[in-house]
């Protein structure tokens, strides 16, 4: 069968779902396009005109990729996708949706673009999804946005899931469930 | 077009290793493939919480376990190795329908080995075989909120949740046992997810239920007429609800065995003879009942 | 000594208020309905403290706002404006972030979530209402409602809470065979009593009883008030007892607040409420009641 | 120990046209630690007016009534929170009225060992053994000891009332005619018993109306008119 855009988002959404099921695991995307930015396809297989994003400090990221999922932007407070480019959200992170306790769901998902991810010492994750603790090293993420994060995440279930994303077409997970250490 | 339409008027779906002429490949429209996948995620990320979903209509027939069959149709790949399990029967008319239908859609391979799938739906069991980490069970729900017996209203169940006030479902359980001296349920059996939601895990028999504790694999959950989504990811803890002097029991099939192939570690059906009234006990996961079969037959 | 709980102008007010509300409604127009925008301010400025051990009554006439005030304080409803402040002695271990650090008192209780206020609740309060369907579930066991307090305190073990709702029950005098009966086969003063139990079972530090021994017998009236006397030193709780009934709030209490049209109007000991009313409206209602 | 400074009391019945009754005015006198200051006068004068002042059950209209209190120090009664007076009433200051408030269906026992075992801080077995002691000196039938005082007769309530009032030992203790419907051996006792207190340190401030009496037992007088 020819890997047609839709074949392609099925399988996109799989190493997504998987990364979000088992956090800190390190994943690859299926044979990145030399064209498509890794961040296309993964917004491509879930954004539509129902959802709204916001990037972080790059409006022209921001125009193509909402020009390429056919969704709005928004402010980053409002926005239910966030994409960070540069690793940090100067504090903004703290001030995103949540969601409710009658509608966690609500909260948003942020993802970060960063340099390498790799499945080495850095951030220590455990809880839902992890087996015992898993160990993951992201390079190009600003130290304090980890702090942030488990700050807005303490109140579970409200929260902000996070995807990490690196320059290679690897893809790792941090939901709100998780549990965040350092070692 | 809905799916009873599609399998009547299709002859040989899929058989040229194309998605069936006219369909999308995983059959729904993109745009209700993104939010069911949508919805998956947070259902993954708050595990336990049943996430609504759209209001939107799917080109799906109810009663076919839509609510599975939409989780499956938004994230089949067409290397997945597919199996469908009909309160443990993998041959079913409904089985076997919704088998073909996602074959000639996704164009996937299918088997009934539970240890060869990568991709299971299923409705009322969980394969005895355990599972990994790299497959997915999708289990089909009629109602999701487990709630639901002990307050009518949906407004009132919600704020039940948020506010993780469970104390009548909690006293339902006592009220059970004061009058009965045990916890009358037998499917549907409540659990806690992850130390706080209490989610139903579908009609499974309480046989199955310490399956979904610590697992290696995704469960996910999909209620089509109610359009809720939740799931239970890997490693998560799933705890039945019990008291300290009143312990959950799975069924006891001490000193049966399956008829068929002898197993006496398996959930197993009561059968019924006609002519003698005799009792008999067959595997009720047939899948699992079929490889011992033939194995022993070896 | 420092109050267990602060409380400092709480208001209620139902419909959508306007600017003149304030001035129009209290003690003095003698109403609590705003005849500008028609709301209703069921409670209005209202500041008082309790203290541990303290059996405060709340005296005055239907709609005066007494009942009102009840529900505002045990989170049943939102007030409009105020603050209500734990000390902390009180001893929240599990909601440890309510209270800021270098202060003896909790941030504002009214601004917490619901899930906050429900822990709140069922660690430190009790309520005993006038209409026992209030309080109880009527057709599951006296048991199992008192049982449902302490499944909501985190209690999993049956033997513990049956023998846990036994001692209750024995202690307001309900024979402990019928423990199983649903309370629809009680009595009215019986019903009464197994609500007393219920809000006895999570040990709270405040009870709120609102017209306990309205419509009861005399006879039964008189023994739900001795078991509540009884019960106060017994377990040193902290009261508010409204009540119409400036009887019931002598034998019970030791400080007074008499309210009309949603204002206190007037506080003090009982025995000076009684004997040297101040307020106008204190004056006609001990005039016309002993 | 306490000093009234210019005390009156007024009474203002909104109910009644406003109509305004003066019960007591320019009320000043001072009582040493463990002094006993007899209030006379005549009936209708405000005596009572002025004890009531002092225990907070009259709200006073002006004038400052100044209490060296153990646990606040020095405060005005008449301006004292609530609160603080609740609790020096619960520690320090008793008040023995000319009836029994009668706390129904609490057994004439308990009645005193009630404050003796709040305030005191003794055992129930020690509290017991005093208030037995209290009641058979003041000749009350054993057999009354467990019954409601309700049914008592008026001088049997009334020695009640005083063996509640003194068994717990108060640090001052506030009198209104305590003596009136007693026979004279029980008054007698009733001497006795306060002569005792006395001895222990309670300052006194009482009203009888048998002004023989009230010269025997007090330090000084104060004429209340």
């Amino acid at each position: 069968m020819p890997i047609n855009q839709t074949i392609r988002n099925h399988m996109i959404f799989r190493v997504i779902l998987q990364g979000v099921s088992h956090p800190g695991n390190v994943l690859s995307l299926p044979d990145p396009h030399e064209d498509e930015p890794a961040v296309f396809a993964v917004l491509g297989c879930l954004l539509d005109n129902e959802v709204t994003l916001s990037v972080i400090g790059d409006p022209a990221l921001e125009a193509a990729l909402a020009r390429h999922t056919a969704s709005r932007t928004a402010h980053p407070e409002n926005a239910d996708y966030i994409i960070v480019r540069n690793g940090t959200t100067c504090g903004k992170l703290a001030g995103f949706k949540r969601g409710s306790l009658e509608y966690p769901d609500t909260g948003a998902t942020i993802l970060y673009l960063v340099e390498e991810l790799s499945q080495a010492t850095g951030v220590v994750l455990s809880g839902p999804g992890v087996n015992g603790t898993v160990s993951m090293r992201i390079t190009g993420l600003d130290p304090s946005e980890l702090q942030l994060l488990r700050q807005v995440n303490s109140e579970f279930p409200l929260g902000i899931d996070a995807i990490f994303l690196d320059q290679s077409g690897h893809i790792a997970c941090i939901p709100r469930s998780s549990r965040i250490g350092v070692n | 077009m809905l799916m009873r339409e599609w399998l009547q008027n299709e002859n040989e779906p899929g058989s040229d290793g194309a998605p069936a002429a006219g369909y999308p490949f995983g059959f729904m429209d993109e745009g209700a493939k993104k939010e069911i996948r949508r919805s998956i995620l947070k259902a993954v990320a708050i595990p336990g919480y049943q996430v609504p979903y759209g209001s939107r209509e799917m080109p799906i027939a109810r009663g076919w376990g839509t609510g599975g069959l939409q989780i499956t149709l938004s994230l089949v790949k067409p290397d997945d190795i597919f199996k469908v399990i009909d309160q443990g029967c993998d041959g079913s008319v409904n089985a076997v329908n919704i088998k073909k239908f996602v074959a000639a859609v996704a164009d996937v391979a299918i088997t009934t080995d539970t240890r060869a799938a990568t991709l299971i739906q299923t409705r009322h069991r969980i394969p005895e075989e355990p599972m990994t980490d790299r497959q997915i069970l999708v289990l089909q729900v009629p109602y999701p909120e487990a709630l639901r017996e002990v307050e009518p209203s949906e407004m009132e169940t919600r704020r039940m949740h948020a506010e993780a006030d469970y104390s009548r479902m909690w006293l339902f359980l006592y009220e059970d046992i004061v009058k009965y001296g045990e916890i009358t349920i037998s499917y549907r059996y409540p659990v806690t997810v992850n130390g706080r939601y209490i989610t139903d895990p579908s009609p499974i028999p309480r046989w199955d239920v310490p399956k979904l504790h610590m697992a290696d694999t995704l469960f996910l959950f999909g209620a089509g007429r109610e359009k809720r989504i939740y799931a239970i990811p890997p490693h998560t803890s799933v705890e039945p609800l019990e008291f300290e002097d009143h312990k959950f029991r799975t069924e006891n099939f001490s000193g049966k065995a399956c008829a068929r192939c002898g197993a006496t570690d398996t959930y197993l059906d009561e059968v019924i003879d006609n002519a003698g009234g005799g009792r008999s006990y067959f595997c009720s996961d047939s899948g699992y009942c079929d490889k011992r079969s033939l194995a022993w037959n070896h | 000594m420092e109050p267990l709980i602060r409380i400092r102008n709480l208001s209620k007010r139902f419909g959508q208020g306007c600017s003149r509300c304030r001035d129009a409604t209290g003690q003095e127009q003698d109403t609590n309905l705003c005849p500008h925008c028609g709301s209703v301010m069921a409670c209005n400025d209202v500041s008082f403290d309790l203290f541990r051990n303290e059996a405060l009554g709340v005296v005055g006439e239907s709609g005066s706002g007494k009942s009102t005030l009840v529900r505002l304080l045990h989170f049943e409803w939102e007030a409009s404006e105020g603050a209500v402040e734990m000390h902390r002695s009180a001893g929240l271990e599990n909601l440890p972030e309510i209270f800021a650090t270098g202060s003896d008192y909790s941030f504002n209780l009214l601004g917490l979530s619901h899930f906050q206020k429900r822990q709140l609740r069922n660690a430190l309060m009790g309520i005993v209402y006038q209409n026992p369907h209030l309080g109880l579930r009527m057709q599951i066991s006296s048991g199992g409602n008192i049982a449902e307090r302490l499944l909501g305190a985190g209690w999993r073990h049956i033997g513990k809470m049956r023998r846990r709702s036994a001692e209750l029950l024995e202690r307001t005098e309900i024979p402990v065979e019928r423990m199983d009966e649903p309370p629809c086969n009680f009595s009215g003063g019986m019903q009464q009593r197994v609500q007393i139990a219920k809000a006895l079972s999570n040990n709270p530090l405040i009870l709120f009883l609102d017209e306990v021994t309205t419509g009861l017998d005399l006879s039964v009236q008189a023994r739900v008030l001795d078991l509540i006397r009884n019960l106060r030193s017994e377990f040193n709780l902290s009261m508010l007892v409204v009540s119409h009934d400036l009887g019931v709030i002598n034998l019970l209490c030791q400080r007074t607040m008499v309210m009309k049209s949603g204002h206190v109007v007037e506080s003090g000991l009982t025995d000076q409420i009684l004997q040297d009313p101040q307020h106008r409206y204190t004056q006609l209602l001990v005039a016309s009641q002993l | 120990m306490i000093t009234v400074d210019k005390l009156s009391k007024t009474f203002t019945l909104h109910i009644l046209n406003e109509k305004r009754i003066a019960a007591c005015s320019d009320i000043s006198f001072s009582v040493p630690p463990g002094g006993f200051l007899g209030l006379s006068g005549p009936s209708g004068a405000g005596k009572s007016t002025v004890l009531k002042c002092l225990y907070r059950t009259y709200l006073s209209t002006s004038g400052a009534i100044h209490y060296n209190s153990a646990a606040y120090g020095r405060v005005d009664l008449a301006t004292l929170p609530d609160r603080a007076v609740i609790d020096i009433r619960d520690r320090e200051m008793g008040y023995v009225s000319q009836f029994l408030k009668v706390i129904p269906r609490v057994s004439a026992l308990d009645v005193i060992m009630e404050p003796i075992l709040a305030r005191n801080g003794v055992s129930r077995d020690a509290a017991r053994e005093r208030a037995i002691g209290l009641l058979e000196r003041l000749r009350i039938p054993s057999h009354l000891f467990d019954a409601y005082p309700a049914t008592f007769s008026g001088g049997e309530q009334q020695r009640i009332n005083i063996a509640r009032a003194v068994g717990w030992k108060p640090r001052l203790l506030l009198l209104d005619e305590p003596t009136a419907s007693l026979d004279r051996d029980s008054v007698g006792v009733v001497l006795e018993i306060l002569k005792e207190l006395r001895e222990e340190g309670t300052t006194m401030i009482g009203i009888f109306h048998d002004t023989a009496l009230l010269a025997s037992v007090t330090d000084s007088v104060y004429h209340v008119c």
